[in-house]
């Protein structure tokens, strides 16, 4: 084995650091390698890993190539590879887990994947409610600047329908809001 | 000595499905706290209460009293004996002021380690909650038999 | 006090690094060599494997050489070697039961890890068992005498071979078959492997065999209700369903069958995919060779029931014997049967894959299950040998056989089923030999852990079969892009050795379900008086050491009632467990725990609360004494009365007060010491 | 029945429909809905992919908000797949997770509020409406039945798994809104991809992917023969309708399968008119498919006359039993 594909931490420590990131039993430990998972989800072709290989890679260690992976951002939470695993591994969850993960390390490989989840809570955390309009315009803006004209159709179709609002709703208890989410964040940083 | 408290449990166990549950846990390499040292009878229905009173008296902190799960005992129903006697234990010991907690009923197959060490995992944890049990207030010389602790007939059937 | 004559030896064992790797031992054989002197221990040994020829000779030894009167193993569980022990100390001399085991590994080394608490436990646990020992008496072992009878339940390849086995040795054997003929699950197989031998030729000879002997009584279509006694002595209720037919009179000329009008899917024998008349063979073979009338099919049944008169009767009609062999007024019957002991083999059942709504199993046409696969490779079944699709006629072109259908799978069971790999091997080859179809496997690994299995294995890849490795994801009759054919069935998996999704299409998929416990193992259990595991199978006495007895004496198991397993294995544990009958048959009695109850006359004050607290109705009430009696044949030894006695007038031996109290007192030893200190 | 009501960003505009409509037949069902007061949004699939404390928290203040407004019911109920999972999901890990109960519940602290797990039953509307409402009382209320009209059920994913509190009968197929569409006259179609994935948030960061899967959903439904879907969540029914034309674009298809919400096909059946339903709204015109609804309950084919299996038959149908 190459010197590079032994990882500095030591592959228990990556395990345990997923696993204690993601809440109950988990079970990530129990993998058995059967590809329930990667055969029953939806995107699971679009993967760069497999959850499977994912986890493979958890457990050798490979931190860095797990958190690049695009796989976590493809995952629909569809819950298939959840309630099918015959090990009872809480899957989803853990794709939860490596997201945060990535984008706490800087990790993630292409930009549009977090780029929406980051828009997405940007308008939550400033209106305590979603956007539709603005997270899409923002998000293709600054992802796919080239396909918003593609989609403009929609958008349309969406306004005349009355299903579009042109302005973001802003719920009455924002700073009570503002103050619960920004202890939780700092709950979150101080314990792993 | 640790400054934390470590009770200390006498466990009742039937020889054909809790000694064997302990066996099992062994085998499956199940941990649980060493609070507990067990007593194999035959049948849960063996157990006379004075087994009871009498570990208590001689500093056990708390008794598990473990059979086959109802409808399984070995001997067709004893245990439903043990079921009975062990809510009066309960009731007579709480005239003395003991807590409940401090005998426990648990149910366990010889397949059932897991469960097994698990009920003595909590058991253990309640009891050490409890505190230590200093009844009665002065110990026994080594050898005599409890002439004075109360046989409790009402206990019998 | 007695203690002080008594002569206690006290031996530690390692048990290699089991006991040693955690507790102290040196600690412990010091602690009872010192601090329990007082209590009449004269020497304690650590040894690295007590059990051993070695270890044992030293207990013999040291009884001879420096009298000892009593002995304490620190060991293992006394399950394990209680007899060990106690027959090295019948061959030095000593009574046998003036030795105990302290459970040291299992409940000790094994479950705790901290070294000081554990040598701590493991010394208490050492003063309980000699303070224990102190109160041992004596006791002879209490002999019964053995009935030669034995009843075997189950008519499978297991039954069939206990039964044959017991029987050629020339002693009486009942066998009893809840379903109309002898055979079990192995009659409807077509081939077995590795070796590819006719099922039907191998197994109906012996079903013959067990249908003919002169020793074997065989009940089918019959099932045991109440099982009483115990080891040497057993009476057993067996009730036996009606078939509508004079088995004395039938000729089985089948004629019956033939003019039946009512034709109904056969969900037993065919496994679904075949039809059987109303009144029918179980199947071609059947053992004994009588048809079965079932009557919620039978006009004449549903009309006797709905109109109050019944109709059709063409089998009574055509029946050619005289008397005629159709009784439609015929009752279940019950018959009592006395044994000595008894061997189940009551089987399996396969899981259900409906259960896995994914896989489309009784949804999908095309999706079969492999009990269905092996009726259709029968050359018998209802294809005639030819695999075909749900229309009767059409080859499948391409078949997928989906590996752990319900097996290692928390969702469902969480064990390996052990034969499903070998069997989809068969099938697989059997599809690709009949059908020429490309055949597909998807496994997550492959077990062929048996005698020339890997090497069938082998020869299948040999013949071109396709193995994928993955878990299949779901089987689906809807394309998913405008490349995909309709009309097919595409198998979803990912293909873990190439790391990528797929989709293979194909026209039947297999689903090798595994093998599950009866679903009424555990009342079958109860009756008998035996324990299922958590998985639903039979509990044998020791995993390793004892796989054929189970926890009740006389009671032994065969084949997959207590475990999945392929032919091999279940003939050769038939087997085993006849040559435990017959050797408890030869040895004319069998010397039991002398663990019984007896009343002391003198205090015994005649309450009769005892009386209605034994399950086994030993205690009965003299009259003229004015006291209670134990009939030690009855006594079973659980000690219920021995706690209710309010005059403490019932003695237990091996259990008496005196040996607890004393117990208590020495696992509380350092307990009693500290507070005294305070 | 009372519940307290979570409605959720998507009912607020994009999945208006679904709204009105519940709001149209809930006197029908007798369905008292209370709705949170100043709830925020559930954070969707996205927030818990950042800050997971933060999500949970997100989510708790509307929890512990629905517990201090709550009057006479425990039932929390949202309408979009999304919302209840969520819900649901933070209820479930804060009483399975000692630790992050503490935490969530010390971030809501912040806010002055606090909320005890367990204390709400999380509900997706379609298990209140089947499950506490029931198909009988459904039933009586039906006036103008949908007679002839074929729909294919479609619940999701988030509906049926991972089911935190055991509420649906199959992971996989699942069949309350099966037997509501019946109770309501209509046909349910057999099908395989009942609780398929309809592309989630794919549509906007992987369209490709989504197209795949909803061209497989648009067409299962179709060779089942349905004339329409029926939906219980916001996301999915975007997913199918609007999506359906960018779809049809991307593989030069012609598909044209609507897309209702099941709260709709209750109001027609109830009699109410389409317009207070919010039909109308949906991308694939639903127009010709309700046409089909017949006044007279169609003929149920004539149960076969029993007759004895013939060797031509083909092996046994297979069954479910």
């Amino acid at each position: 084995m190459s010197a590079a594909a032994v990882s500095v931490s030591g592959p228990k420590d990556f395990l345990s650091e997923v696993m204690a990131g993601t809440p109950g039993d988990n079970r990530l430990n129990h993998c058995i390698q059967c590809g329930s998972c990667g055969g029953s989800c939806p995107s699971g072709a679009e993967m760069e890993h497999t959850p499977r290989r994912l986890f493979a890679l958890i457990q050798a260690g490979q931190r860095e190539t797990v958190l690049k992976s695009n796989a976590p951002w493809y995952c629909v939470s569809c819950y298939y590879c959840t309630v099918r695993c015959p090990q009872n591994i809480h899957i989803t969850d853990v794709m939860y887990t490596l997201k945060a993960m990535a984008i706490r390390a800087g990790l993630y490989h292409d930009a549009a994947m977090p780029g929406f989840s980051e828009t997405f809570v940007d308008y939550v955390e400033k209106y305590g409610r979603s956007f539709e309009l603005g997270l899409a315009t923002r998000f293709n803006l600054r992802h796919h600047p080239l396909s918003l004209a593609g989609m403009a159709p929609l958008g349309l179709g969406m306004l005349k329908r009355g299903r579009m609002d042109l302005t973001p709703h802003r719920i009455a208890g924002m700073a009570q809001l503002s103050a619960i989410l920004d202890k939780a964040k700092a709950l979150e940083g101080a314990t792993p | 000595m640790s400054d934390s408290f470590e009770p200390v449990i006498i466990g009742f166990t039937c020889n054909w499905c809790s000694y064997r549950a302990a066996d099992h846990a062994g085998m499956t390499r199940t941990q649980y706290p060493p609070n507990a040292r067990l007593i194999r009878l035959m049948c849960s229905g063996r157990l006379d209460p004075t087994f009871v009173l009498k570990a208590l008296a001689d500093g056990a902190d708390g008794v598990l009293i473990a059979g086959c799960h109802p409808g399984e005992c070995h001997y067709l129903e004893q245990n439903y004996k043990a079921l009975r006697r062990h809510r009066l234990l309960q009731r007579t010991l709480a005239q003395f002021g003991i807590e409940p907690e401090r005998v426990r009923l648990a149910w366990a197959s010889a397949a059932e380690g897991v469960k097994f060490a698990a009920e003595i995992s909590e058991m253990v944890e309640e009891v050490r909650k409890l505190g230590p049990l200093n009844w009665p207030a002065r110990p026994r010389p080594l050898a005599t038999v409890p002439a004075d602790i109360p046989v409790l007939s009402e206990v019998a059937a | 006090m007695t203690s002080q004559q008594e002569r206690v030896g006290v031996y530690v064992c390692h048990c290699g690094s089991n006991i040693a790797g955690v507790v102290d031992v040196e600690s412990v054989v010091k602690f009872a060599a010192e601090e329990l002197k007082d209590r009449g221990v004269v020497l304690a040994r650590d040894y690295t494997f007590m059990c051993s020829v070695a270890g044992q000779e030293l207990i013999e030894q040291d009884i001879r050489e420096q009298g000892l009167t009593r002995v304490v193993v620190a060991a293992c569980s006394p399950h394990l070697h209680e007899k060990t022990f106690r027959g090295a100390c019948e061959r030095a001399g000593l009574n046998p039961y003036l030795a105990e085991m302290a459970s040291i590994r299992e409940h000790v080394a094994w479950v705790h890890s901290g070294h000081a608490a554990a040598t701590a436990k493991a010394k208490s646990i050492v003063s309980g068992t000699v303070e224990r020992v102190l109160k041992n008496e004596a006791l002879d072992a209490i002999k019964v005498p053995i009935d030669a009878a034995t009843l075997v339940v189950g008519g499978g390849i297991a039954g069939l071979q206990a039964a044959l086995e017991v029987a050629e040795a020339g002693y009486e054997v009942y066998l009893i078959e809840r379903e109309a003929s002898l055979g079990g699950h192995m009659a409807q197989f077509d081939k077995t492997f590795p070796t590819l031998d006719c099922a039907a030729c191998i197994l109906t000879p012996k079903m013959a065999s067990a249908g003919s002997h002169p020793k074997i009584h065989l009940f089918t279509w019959s099932e045991v209700e109440k099982v009483e006694g115990f080891v040497g002595n057993y009476t057993v209720s067996v009730k036996k369903k009606p078939r509508y037919i004079d088995e004395d009179v039938c000729t089985g000329c089948g004629i019956c069958v033939e003019k039946c009008p009512v034709l109904v899917v056969d969900d037993n024998f065919e496994a679904g995919i075949g039809y059987r008349k109303a009144i029918y063979w179980p199947f071609a073979q059947a053992v004994p060779n009588l048809p079965v009338l079932d009557p919620d099919t039978c006009t004449y049944f549903i009309g006797a029931k709905t109109k109050d008169k019944g109709g059709c009767k063409a089998c009574e009609i055509f029946c050619p014997t005289v008397p005629n062999s159709i009784l439609f007024g015929q009752k279940e019957e019950r018959v009592t049967l006395k044994v000595g002991n008894i061997i189940l083999a009551t089987g399996w059942e396969l899981f259900n894959a409906r259960r896995i709504p994914q896989y489309g199993y009784g949804r999908l046409a095309n999706v079969f299950s492999n009990l269905e696969l092996e009726r259709m490779c029968n050359a018998a079944g209802p294809t005639g040998g030819k695999i075909v699709l749900r229309d009767g006629q059409t080859a499948p072109k391409a078949v997928g056989i989906v590996h752990c259908v319900g097996s290692r799978d928390r969702n469902y069971n969480p064990y390996c089923s052990a034969i499903c790999c070998m069997q989809s091997l068969k099938l697989a080859h059997l599809v690709k030999e009949r059908s020429g179809a490309e055949v597909y496997n998807f496994y997550i690994d492959i077990r062929t852990p048996g005698k020339d299995y890997d090497e069938f294995y082998q020869r299948v890849i040999d013949e071109g079969v396709h193995f994928v490795r993955g878990k299949v994801a779901d089987v689906s009759d809807v394309p998913l892009g405008p490349g995909e054919e309709s009309g097919k069935l595409y198998i979803q998996v990912e293909d873990t050795l190439a790391g990528l999704q797929r989709r293979i299409p194909v026209d039947m998929v297999v689903l090798a379900s595994g093998l599950e416990p009866r679903h009424d193992s555990a009342e079958v259990g109860k009756t008998f008086g035996i324990s299922c595991s958590t998985n639903g199978w039979f509990i044998e006495k020791h995993a390793k050491l004892d796989p054929i007895a189970t926890m009740t004496d006389g009671v032994f198991v065969a084949g997959c009632a207590q475990g999945p397993k392929d032919i091999p294995a279940s003939v050769a544990q038939g087997a085993a467990a006849a040559a435990r009958v017959l050797s408890y048959i030869r040895q004319g009695e069998l010397a039991l725990e002398p663990v019984r109850a007896s009343v002391v006359e003198e205090q015994c004050s005649g309450c009769r609360l005892c009386n209605g607290l034994c399950p086994y109705n030993a205690i009965s009430f003299v009259e003229e004494r004015r006291v209670s009696e134990i009939n030690a044949a009855l006594c079973q030894g659980c000690g219920t009365c021995v706690a209710a006695c309010p005059a403490g007038a019932i003695q237990g031996s091996g259990y008496s007060n005196e040996q607890l109290f004393a117990q208590i007192e020495g696992l509380l030893r350092e307990v009693r010491h500290e507070t005294e200190v305070v | 029945m009372k519940a307290l009501f979570y409605p959720g960003c998507s009912m607020q505009k994009n999945a208006r429909p679904y709204l009105d409509s519940l709001l149209a037949i809930r006197a029908d069902i007798d369905l008292e809905l209370q709705e949170i007061d100043d709830w925020n949004c559930c954070g969707a699939t996205e927030y818990m992919s950042v800050h997971r404390v933060a999500a949970h928290s997100l989510i708790g203040r509307n929890l512990a908000l629905a517990q201090q407004q709550a009057s006479d019911s425990d039932v929390l109920t949202a309408g979009c797949s999304a919302c209840y999972l969520n819900l649901a999901k933070t209820d479930a890990q804060m009483r399975e997770d000692a630790h992050l109960n503490a935490t969530v519940n010390e971030a809501l602290a912040a806010g002055g509020l606090a909320y005890q797990p367990g204390s709400l039953k999380v509900r997706h509307l379609l298990d209140v409406v089947c499950h506490d409402i029931g198909y009988a009382a459904i039933k009586a209320r039906v006036v103008k039945p949908l007679h002839g009209l074929k729909v294919a059920a479609y619940y999701g994913c988030q509906v049926a798994r991972p089911d935190y509190d055991g509420r649906w009968d199959c992971h996989e197929h699942p069949t309350a809104m099966d037997q509501l569409l019946r109770a309501l006259g209509a046909e349910p179609v057999e099908w395989s991809l009942k609780t398929q994935c309809c592309g989630g948030h794919m549509s906007v960061i992987g369209p490709e992917v989504a197209f795949g899967l909803i061209r497989r959903l648009i067409h299962g439904a179709t060779q089942a023969g349905a004339d329409l879907v029926a939906t219980l969540c916001p996301m999915c029914q975007l997913n199918l309708d609007a999506y359906q034309v960018e779809m049809n674009k991307h593989f030069h298809s012609d598909y044209q399968m609507p897309v209702l919400y099941f709260t709709q096909l209750m109001g027609l059946a109830f009699g109410k008119n389409a317009g207070e339903l919010g039909i109308g709204k949906e991308f694939v015109d639903a127009a010709p498919a309700l046409a089909k609804i017949q006044a007279e309950a169609p003929k149920v084919a004539e149960a076969k006359r029993k007759r004895r299996p013939k060797p031509s038959d083909g092996l046994p149908p297979p069954r479910m039993e």
